[in-house]
């Protein structure tokens, strides 16, 4: 019966995910489209709100072609070492005290660890589509996950040596009780360390160089076209659901109420609303900045984020000992 | 006999723990066996996530995700490396040398015996094992107190080595 | 105004209008670049050779514009010493075009000078042989002429020897025949 | 000693970055650039042979098609290029119509090279941004000539068409939007941090290269040496103008942008004071007989387009068509220097430079 329960609860997340994807897409098209003085996607349903799902109806019915000379079955294993990563990772996420799926006492490494996985897909499908700009964006993206890995996890140290636990339960209870206990106050340093290395690794604009139109025209996923193009988009798109629940819940308290007597709102809307706002963030500088140039994101990587996350470790280490 | 084998079977723990045996095992003999390098290096990735799921039943979670953390990356530079400096249209199969092969089989064959033996005659103290909780804070506490020198002295290790590699790598590019 | 015509190679006919044409320039007042062609001319003369000179001419039509003819052997070195001249310096090639005459080519080179204030265009013409033309390449004095050399190449079928790399640039590499020639005939009408 | 593979890499002729069919083969390690060779002609549609057959004025919509996001400038360096064969007086309101539609145009172009250079760079707002504001131009030459890219409206000897009703009032009323615009174009862009790391030093050049390769333009006032056709070989009337010649010295893609985005602001000024003198009425066409034969004779005119020296080279005798009609196309000179800015860059500066170059692939291959 427990099991049952389990599937469902499964199903029922992976409708919000999807749900969520494809009105994050709607949602994107608009913001920029308002911010460009566009009107944005406005044909396909009520102000357009069917457009994503035309699109991918669109993706679904294409023809699903393989180029002749790629590496067939890594071709077609790469969008799915992509995406099941993607969508594993979502398991442990906290929407309020009882709304989750699996309390892992290592939550955030579990994250961690899963999302690395989906780089390889990438890398894979950059290598097997046998396209020298797909190979480039693919090695953009190794190099680039490699150097963004070690601050994002090192700037979460600081999180985790004030709560005390890699359980992401117990790190946002240690937040509860109005926004200056938030993580994000004293740990303001690992939280902007955290917000860059988070949209490079999700790939996103300015750090989106594995698929840089103007230069590798899409990057690893050049030739792929239809279900498996899909399957590409869908994993980035989980990945903005999970990065901004992620920093919702590891910096901005959760589902607590940023003031003690709003605290009648139920802890689902408050999680809603801190997740709305980054997800909001991360689609306003996409239509803002330039995109970074490779050499530059690597020295930021390792020359900036990382000792700046290594001395915010030092800093807290002290500040806890002391105050302790 | 085979009811012991469908009795072992109908434990999803015991089949979990077969299926990702076979996995680690298959991985490795795929590793050995492909020819080029991007399907050995997912060979290689096959056994050490399957590695991980292994610690998990053991309820090592902790170092179960730090194995898959640590692999995958070393896993895609290993992908790079193998991209950037092998050549992919050359593909020169080695000469079959007959003597060689029939040594290695003995070989293997002699050292699977001596492994056999070595097990069957093994006693294991069975113990009572508990299984903390909160075992990523032991194996914190473990480290930094009992093991602290060996600790260190690892991590001196892995800076000199990590120095000497910028040094290498520095003197080619001059 | 036909103070480009080439006396030598007139007909006794057209040389006459040329001469009654030439009475009328005389009437008109000096130009005055006549005394900087006078001193581009002298020039050339006496540090490259006394006929390297073919012709020279003020261009009327285009603003009394200093134009001169040199000889093709003697080009290169003309051109060298144009550059490095401390006087003229003639650093800045703005314009080649290569011009089918029918009977002979003609490769025009336009040029400036953007380091001194003197910035006077000047127009040098070379003359090559209908059949097997050929003019030095310019390519080592101004970057500029590497292209354009390509492309005189291509579309007029002009051979720069010493050009580092002279390979057709518009037209395909398979393609028949010098597209801007006169007598040029596509093989295929329909293209 | 670890060696790593070369990578042949074969960039256009279709490619969301060259701008149009340009083809660049690059030899990369890694991701830098050991050898790059441009392949161009993809476009050439042999406007200078097809020229020799028609008429002075039939081959003015060919050159429309040459550069077509600054058609105007090379009407006109057709026209003028007649013209001066011809020693033709063009009437007074005929040459502000083609000051003003040329200066607008020149707003125009650089408002397209803004907008796609940022996209090039990765920043996909500001290109929306930029062509709203050249929609307004284009609508403008819309209501002149009826044409939104390709006008046709220059003549051997004046324009075609007279300004409409309030057409002028448009044109001033858009100055001051412009100027406000360009503020805002200078807050978003101008000192973002990564566009200025993406494009300092980038792509450097000296002044004695840019001479020596023929460079014109905004890539040539780059690295300091001021030379503007409109101020040092003025044509039309723009001697009456008081403009200045914006000039940078570091020769590298930001010095670049910085003349052209200054450009914009200059043409503003112009525009502003031929505004204001705008001659009330007047003939807009010299008197021209109904087939051009200009006198036999060869001319070499050129102009500063937005592109940089744009000239054209007629060899005439005394035909209704010309005899060898050449075009001085500043993208295709300007193209050559890639090659030589290219070795030793990664591919993302690949983008950056070509961009800053400024090319139109119509006008480089002809």
């Amino acid at each position: 019966m427990a099991l049952l329960q389990n599937i469902l609860w499964a199903a029922f997340l992976l409708v919000v995910v999807l749900g969520f994807v494809t009105y994050a897409i709607y949602f994107e098209r608009k913001v920029i489209g308002w911010i460009q003085l566009r009107k944005g996607p406005n044909r396909v349903g009520p102000l357009g709100l069917f457009q994503t799902v035309a699109d991918v109806l669109k993706l679904l019915i294409k023809e699903d072609t393989i180029p002749n000379k790629a590496d067939r079955f890594l071709f077609i294993l790469a969008p799915v070492i992509t995406f099941v990563p993607a969508f594993v990772v979502l398991a442990t996420i906290p929407y309020t005290a009882d709304w989750q799926f699996a309390d892992l006492n290592v939550g955030l490494l579990y994250y961690f660890a899963l999302s690395s996985i989906s780089t390889i897909g990438i890398l894979l499908g950059g290598w097997a589509s046998n396209n020298k700009y797909s190979l480039l964006g693919g090695m953009r993206s190794a190099a680039q996950m490699i150097s963004y890995e070690v601050p994002l996890v090192m700037s979460v140290v600081g999180v985790i040596l004030l709560s005390g636990s890699l359980s992401l339960n117990t790190i946002v209870e240690g937040q509860a009780g109005g926004f200056w206990n938030w993580n994000f106050l004293p740990q303001i340093v690992g939280f902007i360390i955290f917000i860059i290395a988070a949209v490079s690794e999700l790939n996103r604009t300015p750090f989106d160089l594995p698929e840089a139109e103007s230069e590798l025209v899409a990057g690893y996923h050049v030739e792929y076209s239809g279900f498996r193009f899909a399957f590409f988009m869908l994993a980035e798109y989980v990945y903005v659901y999970a990065i901004a629940a992620l920093t919702t819940i590891l910096f901005l308290g959760g589902w607590h109420s940023p003031l003690p007597f709003l605290d009648f709102i139920p802890g689902i809307i408050w999680f809603i609303l801190k997740f709305s706002s980054i997800v909001f963030f991360l689609f306003w500088i996409r239509a803002t900045l330039p995109r970074i140039r490779v050499d530059h994101l690597m020295s930021l990587g390792w020359k900036v984020l990382l000792p700046l996350a290594l001395v915010n470790i030092f800093v807290t280490t002290i500040i806890i000992e002391i105050f302790k | 006999m085979l009811e012991n084998f469908i009795d072992f079977l109908s434990n999803g723990e015991n089949l979990l723990f077969i299926i990702f045996s076979m996995l680690v095992i298959v991985g490795a003999v795929f590793l050995i066996n492909l020819q080029r390098v991007v399907h050995m290096v997912i060979a290689l990735a096959t056994t050490f996530i399957s590695l991980a799921g292994l610690y998990v039943m053991l309820d090592a979670e902790f170092l179960a995700f730090v194995q898959v953390l640590i692999y995958a990356g070393a896993m895609t530079i290993l992908m790079i490396f193998g991209i950037m400096m092998t050549k992919h249209e050359k593909q020169n199969e080695e000469p079959k040398r007959a003597l060689h092969n029939v040594l290695l089989l003995v070989g293997s064959i002699g050292f699977f015996i001596i492994l056999y033996l070595a097990i069957q005659d093994a006693v294991f103290p069975i113990q009572e094992f508990t299984s903390n909780e909160e075992n990523t804070k032991m194996i914190g506490i473990e480290l930094f107190t009992w093991h602290v020198i060996p600790f260190e002295l690892v991590s001196v290790l892995l800076t000199v080595a990590f120095i000497g590699a910028i040094i290498v790598a520095k003197r080619e590019e001059d | 105004m036909s103070d480009q015509k080439h006396v030598t190679e007139m007909d006794p006919k057209e040389a006459k209008k040329e001469i009654e044409e030439n009475e009328v320039v005389e009437i008109v007042e000096p130009s005055p670049n006549q005394a900087k062609l006078d001193r581009l001319v002298d020039l050339v003369k006496s540090n490259i050779a006394e006929d390297a000179v073919e012709e020279a001419y003020i261009n009327e039509l285009d603003r009394d514009l200093p134009s001169i003819v040199i000889r093709s052997p003697y080009w290169l070195k003309t051109a060298m010493m144009l550059k490095e001249s401390e006087t003229l310096k003639l650093n800045y090639l703005r314009n080649v075009s290569g011009i089918d005459y029918e009977t002979y080519f003609e490769v025009v080179y336009y040029l400036l000078s953007m380091s001194t204030d003197n910035q006077q265009d000047i127009c040098i013409k070379i003359k090559a042989d209908r059949e097997d033309p050929s003019i030095p390449s310019v390519t080592s004095v101004w970057n500029t002429a590497n292209w354009n050399e390509r492309e005189i190449y291509d579309l007029l079928g002009i051979q720069f020897p010493g050009h580092p790399n002279l390979k057709r640039i518009m037209m395909p590499e398979d393609w028949e025949g010098h597209p801007l020639r006169k007598d040029y005939e596509p093989i295929d009408p329909e293209v | 000693m670890i060696r790593t593979e070369e990578l042949l890499l074969n960039v256009g002729p279709q490619h969301p970055s060259t701008h149009g069919v340009f083809r660049i083969i690059v030899k990369l390690d890694g991701e830098v650039i050991t050898e790059a060779t441009p392949v161009i002609g993809y476009l050439h549609r042999g406007t200078e042979k097809l020229a020799e057959n028609l008429t002075y004025t039939q081959v003015i919509p060919y050159t429309d098609r040459m550069d077509y996001v600054s058609a105007m400038t090379n009407n006109y360096v057709l026209c003028h290029a007649v013209e001066t064969l011809m020693d033709l007086e063009i009437p007074e309101r005929a040459e502000f119509l083609r000051l003003i539609v040329m200066e607008l145009q020149r707003i125009a172009s650089h408002l397209v090279w803004w907008g796609t250079y940022l996209l090039d760079i990765g920043a996909m707002s500001p290109f929306l941004y930029a062509f709203r504001e050249r929609e307004m131009i284009i609508n403008m030459f819309n209501e002149l000539c009826g044409a939104r890219l390709t006008y046709f409206y220059m003549r051997v000897g004046g324009v075609k068409w007279d300004a409409p009703e309030g057409w002028i009032d448009k044109v001033r009323d858009f100055i001051p939007y412009m100027r406000d615009k360009l503020d805002e174009y200078e807050q978003l862009v101008s000192g973002n941090e990564i566009f200025l790391a993406r494009v300092k030093g980038v792509g450097k050049y000296d002044a004695q290269t840019a001479i020596d390769y023929g460079l014109s333009g905004a890539n040539l006032r780059s690295t300091g040496v001021k030379f503007d056709l409109r101020k040092n070989q003025p044509y039309s009337i723009y001697d009456r103008f008081e403009f200045d010649v914006p000039v940078q010295t570091e020769g590298d893609c930001y010095a670049r942008y910085l003349v052209r985005f200054e450009e914009i602001k200059q043409s503003l000024r112009i525009l502003e004071q031929a505004v204001e003198q705008f001659p009330e009425d007047g003939k807009i066409m010299a008197k021209v007989p109904r087939v051009i034969r200009p006198p036999e004779g060869e001319v070499y005119t050129r102009i500063e387009s937005p592109r940089g020296e744009i000239g054209c080279h007629i060899v005439s005798k005394k035909k209704p068509q010309p005899y060898r009609l050449k075009f001085r196309r500043p993208s295709f000179v300007n193209l050559q220097i890639l090659p030589k800015l290219l070795v030793g860059e990664t591919m993302t500066n690949l983008v950056t430079i070509l961009g800053g170059i400024d090319i139109v692939l119509g006008e480089v291959d002809g």
